[in-house]
């Protein structure tokens, strides 16, 4: 028999369920990322995740932790509530860009306010996935959607939302870092911030929220490797990847 | 057979919620049925207040009184809405020193006391409802200055516990405008 | 322990701590705020959590997240906030959840008033938010009541994984009366919380809390197995009083606090030689039918009495499928019916025939 | 019929009931269910009758999970655009936006002679009554399709009022649009219970509801 030898393995942190998204979304990526930092920070077994409402609602499924599936928007007060209950758990909230920068943007930044001990991975691809493509906070000016089938305008709708420069605002959230995973560069990079992410909340170190720039190529309707391009070229320019703040790291000065 | 019904009636902040309350705990020690209901609100903070007190030997039911045994009115407001309601024969404990001259109904009781001037006679005049109390136990004779005082020892604690002589003179005062005017 | 004065909001929340409750979160509303008050002054004391929410939307998904992680959670509001909380009341009856809300009832609509009120009693016994579901809903008419039903309902709300809702009005949350918080209560025979995400996943498979079932199949078979759980409340669970009923010509209707002024209109009528009885709904959901399956043949009318322009007369109605006439007598916009009001409506429905 | 017929038009033009009609008349291999705008009225409500007929449903949704509002496009219907041997019907979501799904597989089309994107008109719908409103909505779901439409659908009907002046009155419509865009009438649809009397531009489609009924 000839001798095999794995090279990659699925995170024990993931279930066998298929991810319900579509070819090119990045989600995938991300889940890897939150299974694996659970892992390997062997805290795997006490750790509550909560769904949000959007692409991501069935991921309850797609995680082997305990799951809570949350109201839209309602995910980081779902947390807060278990977080105080159980001191001891990892508790994360996984949004996307309608259901954290829209709809549930009170609860975040009050959880953030309360600096709740929990981590919020957002995920902003700039568009709402699954109702089918509609406008979000996070829609870039001109990028036209099924709800500004012109382009998104400023005088119409503003200008798009900066969750992490204003989530870092906030005196008392502890890590905010926005990063992408559009090359195996920026996944390593992605991964370590949110493991840090985690780690902080293991410490009891409070709020931290890690924001994915994210792609949709069936509603930003292009392939795949172009709407990857397409956040690199536009979303990147007007969402700077980087640490927004980091009070870990003020303690230390 | 104890059934009082007494509603305390004043501007907010003249203590007419406690004088209430002080007459539920009393109450309550003693084993007695009791509800205390205080008006709520904005009314509350600068505006007129008000509480409903019901000491029974029976079950208390409707928590709402509508035609009280007694008043004890702290200002002329509460006078115009609450005397309408008194029981004929019933008691009105008035504070005579802010609600002067005028007409009272003939067929109830009127004790006019001069609450504010004996407060202020005693030192503090924040203590005028214990003189309004004071008035009102020696007229009813429910519960005893003793019983009323162990109360405050009882509630009274920290800061608070500094005034609980004051309150007893303040009783006192009361009693005696009451047995001097009779 | 001997009897003690309380407020009522007070008296509810240490009923609710004497019960074991381990976190409570809402928000301030007039006139409940004496009970998350009392509430930040003790629970601290008990090692347990007590948190003031951004919004009465974020109270109840608290209340959500730490129900589901196996907690006993209480919430309290008033009217708005009530109204307000009905998509997170919702999905934990649709999660199967226990809670326990205060519901400290005061006028509406909107912004209405903040006097005492019955006006949420369809809000309540509908369900209030989105679906098929509704509450346990409890409605004492004393503090002594209100905290014996509080310290069962954490027991009622665990043995149906449903939230309970504790329906009074601001005559109760704001009274004082005396109360003994150690007469025994009914103690619920209750299953382990196997199902809760509790973070302690060693040994055993991954829990899932949701309320969302895609497939229509799946969807309906949920909604069937929560329909068991409120007809079981039905059959076994309706909960009243009657008062004065055996010789009554006449029976008022009412729960709650109007209950108790009915109670001194009784007495009044009976001064005067009229026979007048009540029946006191406790549980308003499940609606109270068997009571009056043993309403004499004495009994030729009923008045239905609420704090609002009239909305249990409607389940009255279904129960007493067109036997006797009924009538209304109600107050609203934050004004507590004076009992002589009752006495005239009465003597009013006898002399007319 | 061409190997694959990628078929779009407007919400309730009657799509899917034309893609289902012509996928059990033609035995095709792959149903490929494309409709991520609207979980109501789509191919996936008959699984089990396209299971039976030996066609394989690839549903824009999370597998068995009807009329559930969560969409995807499957990685699974790419697959007869790569496999030549590959018959398919694909049934695209209404309006332009439902076209804009066709991208994720433009760099697997390399030539078009085997497609046919045809695009359903029913003239008593108000966004596509008029000639002028017709050919706006055609180019307008080339552009996010980056596909052209190679031929036109007429389904003019109000359900069981239609008579056959009414599907005439439409083909004059689309016989203007069709010299406009230099397209042909492929199809025109009539309801089984219409007694046919007249004749038509394209082939007939002698239509049974098929998924309406389910639900109507």
């Amino acid at each position: 028999m000839a001798k095999t030898k794995t090279i990659y393995e699925k995170s024990n942190g993931l279930s066998d369920a298929h991810l319900s998204y579509c070819p090119g979304c990045t989600h995938g990526i991300i889940h890897k990322l939150v299974a694996e930092c659970l892992v390997e920070l062997d805290v795997l077994d006490r750790t509550i995740g909560i769904s949000s409402v959007g692409c991501s609602a069935l991921n309850y499924d797609f995680f082997s932790c305990d799951m809570q599936q949350a109201a839209h928007g309602r995910a980081p007060a779902v947390a807060t509530g278990i977080k105080r209950v159980k001191p001891d758990s990892i508790v994360f909230t996984y949004q996307g860009d309608g259901d954290l920068a829209s709809i549930g943007i009170a609860e975040a930044i009050h959880a953030a306010h309360r600096g709740e001990n929990v981590t919020i991975v957002f995920v902003n691809n700039a568009i709402y996935g699954m109702t089918g493509g509609q406008m979000a906070p996070t829609t870039l000016i001109g990028q036209k959607t099924t709800t500004s089938p012109d382009g998104r305008e400023e005088a119409h709708s503003g200008l798009p939302l900066k969750i992490s420069e204003m989530m870092a605002t906030i005196p008392g959230a502890t890590y905010i870092e926005r990063v992408s995973v559009h090359n195996p560069k920026h996944v390593i990079k992605a991964k370590k911030a949110l493991k840090k992410a985690f780690e902080i909340q293991k410490n009891k170190q409070g709020f931290t929220l890690i924001e994915f720039i994210s792609t949709c190529p069936v509603n930003w309707g292009m392939k795949p490797k172009d709407a990857v391009d397409w956040a690199v070229d536009n979303m990147i320019p007007y969402y700077p990847l980087g640490v927004f703040k980091d009070k870990t790291n003020e303690e230390a000065n | 057979m104890l059934d009082e019904k007494l509603i305390v009636a004043g501007f907010g902040g003249q203590g007419v919620m406690l004088t209430g309350q002080l007459l539920s705990y009393c109450a309550t020690n003693k084993d007695i049925n009791t509800l205390w209901f205080p008006s709520y609100g904005p009314e509350t903070r600068g505006g007129t207040a008000n509480c409903s007190v019901t000491i029974s030997d029976e079950t208390v039911n409707s928590p709402v009184i509508s035609k009280p045994d007694s008043l004890m009115i702290f200002n002329k407001p509460s006078l115009a809405k609450f005397m309408p309601k008194l029981k004929k024969d019933g008691n009105l404990v008035v504070n005579a020193s802010l609600v002067k001259d005028l007409d009272f109904r003939e067929d109830v009781n009127v004790y006019e006391i001069e609450a504010n001037d004996i407060a202020l006679k005693l030192g503090n005049l924040k203590a005028a409802n214990m003189v309004m109390l004071g008035a009102y136990l020696a007229i009813t004779k429910i519960f005893t200055n003793k019983e009323i005082v162990a109360v405050m020892k009882e509630k009274f604690t920290g800061e608070k516990a500094q005034f609980i002589d004051l309150n007893k003179q303040a009783l006192e005062a009361g009693k005696k405008a009451v047995e001097t005017s009779a | 322990m001997a009897k003690v004065l309380m407020k009522g909001n007070e008296a509810m929340a240490l009923a609710a701590i004497k019960a074991g409750a381990d976190a409570f979160y809402g928000y301030p509303i007039t006139p409940q705020n004496e009970l998350p008050e009392y509430m930040s002054k003790h629970m601290k004391e008990h090692g347990r959590v007590f948190l003031q929410s951004e919004s009465e939307v974020a109270a109840i998904n608290m209340i959500y997240g730490a129900a589901g992680a196996g907690a006993r959670v209480i919430t309290s509001s008033s009217s708005p906030g009530i109204a307000l909380k009905q998509e997170g009341i919702s999905y934990m009856a649709g999660a199967e959840l226990p809670a326990v809300i205060v519901n400290v009832m005061r006028g509406g609509p909107g912004l209405g008033g903040i006097q005492p009120s019955q006006g949420d009693y369809k809000q309540i016994t509908r369900g209030g938010g989105n679906g098929d579901y509704y509450l346990y809903s409890l409605a004492p008419e004393s503090l002594q009541e209100a905290v014996d039903l509080i310290k069962e309902s954490f027991d009622i709300a665990d043995y149906f994984r449903n939230p309970v809702m504790i329906a009074v009005d601001g005559l109760i949350g704001q009274m004082m009366e005396p109360v003994d918080f150690e007469l025994e209560t009914p103690k619920w025979d209750l299953p382990k919380k196997t199902w809760a995400t509790d973070g302690n996943q060693k040994g055993r498979d991954k829990n899932i809390i949701n309320s969302l079932y895609l497939d229509p199949n799946d969807l309906e078979k949920h909604d069937l197995k929560l329909k068991k759980k409120y007809d079981e409340m039905k059959r076994d669970h309706q909960r009243y009083e009657l008062i004065n009923m055996d010789k009554a010509d006449i029976a008022i209707v009412a729960f709650g606090s109007t209950a108790r002024v009915c109670r001194t209109s009784i007495q009044l009528l009976e001064e005067e030689g009229i026979n007048c009885g009540m029946i006191r709904p406790i549980t308003i959901y499940p609606f109270p039918s068997k009571a009056f399956d043993e309403i004499p043949k004495s009994v030729k009318d009923l008045l239905v009495v609420e704090m609002n322009t009239g909305q249990m007369i409607d389940d009255v109605k279904i129960v007493n499928e067109g036997k006797l006439p009924i009538h209304f007598y109600g107050r609203s916009g934050g004004i507590v019916p004076e009992a002589e009001e009752i006495v005239e409506k009465v003597k009013e429905i006898m002399g007319g025939e | 019929m061409k190997r694959i017929t990628i078929i779009a038009g407007h919400y309730g033009s009657g799509k899917s009931e034309i893609c289902t009609n012509l996928a059990f008349k033609h035995k095709v291999d792959y149903i490929v269910d494309l409709d991520i705008i609207n979980p109501y009225f789509r191919t996936r409500s008959l699984h089990q009758e396209f299971e039976d007929a030996g066609i394989h449903l690839v549903e824009s949704t999370i597998k068995k999970k009807l009329s559930s509002d969560l969409p995807y496009i499957s990685g699974e219907s790419a697959i007869p655009f790569l496999n030549k041997e590959l018959t398919a019907i694909y049934d695209l979501g209404g309006t332009e936006n439902g076209g804009r799904v066709l991208i994720q597989f433009s760099d697997k089309i390399d030539h078009f002679e085997d497609i046919d994107l045809l695009y359903v008109v029913n003239i008593f719908r108000m966004e596509t009554n008029t000639v002028a409103k017709i050919v706006k909505s055609i180019k307008n779901l080339e552009n996010e399709a980056q596909l052209k439409v190679t031929g036109l659908i007429n389904n003019t009907n109000l359900l069981k009022e239609t008579t056959e002046e009414m599907i005439k009155e439409g083909e004059t419509i689309l016989t203007s649009v069709a010299k406009e865009l230099d397209l042909p009438i492929v199809y025109t649809v009539i309801h089984e219970s219409l007694d046919q009397q007249k004749d038509y531009s394209g082939k007939v489609i002698r239509l049974k509801r098929l998924i309406a009924d389910k639900f109507l």
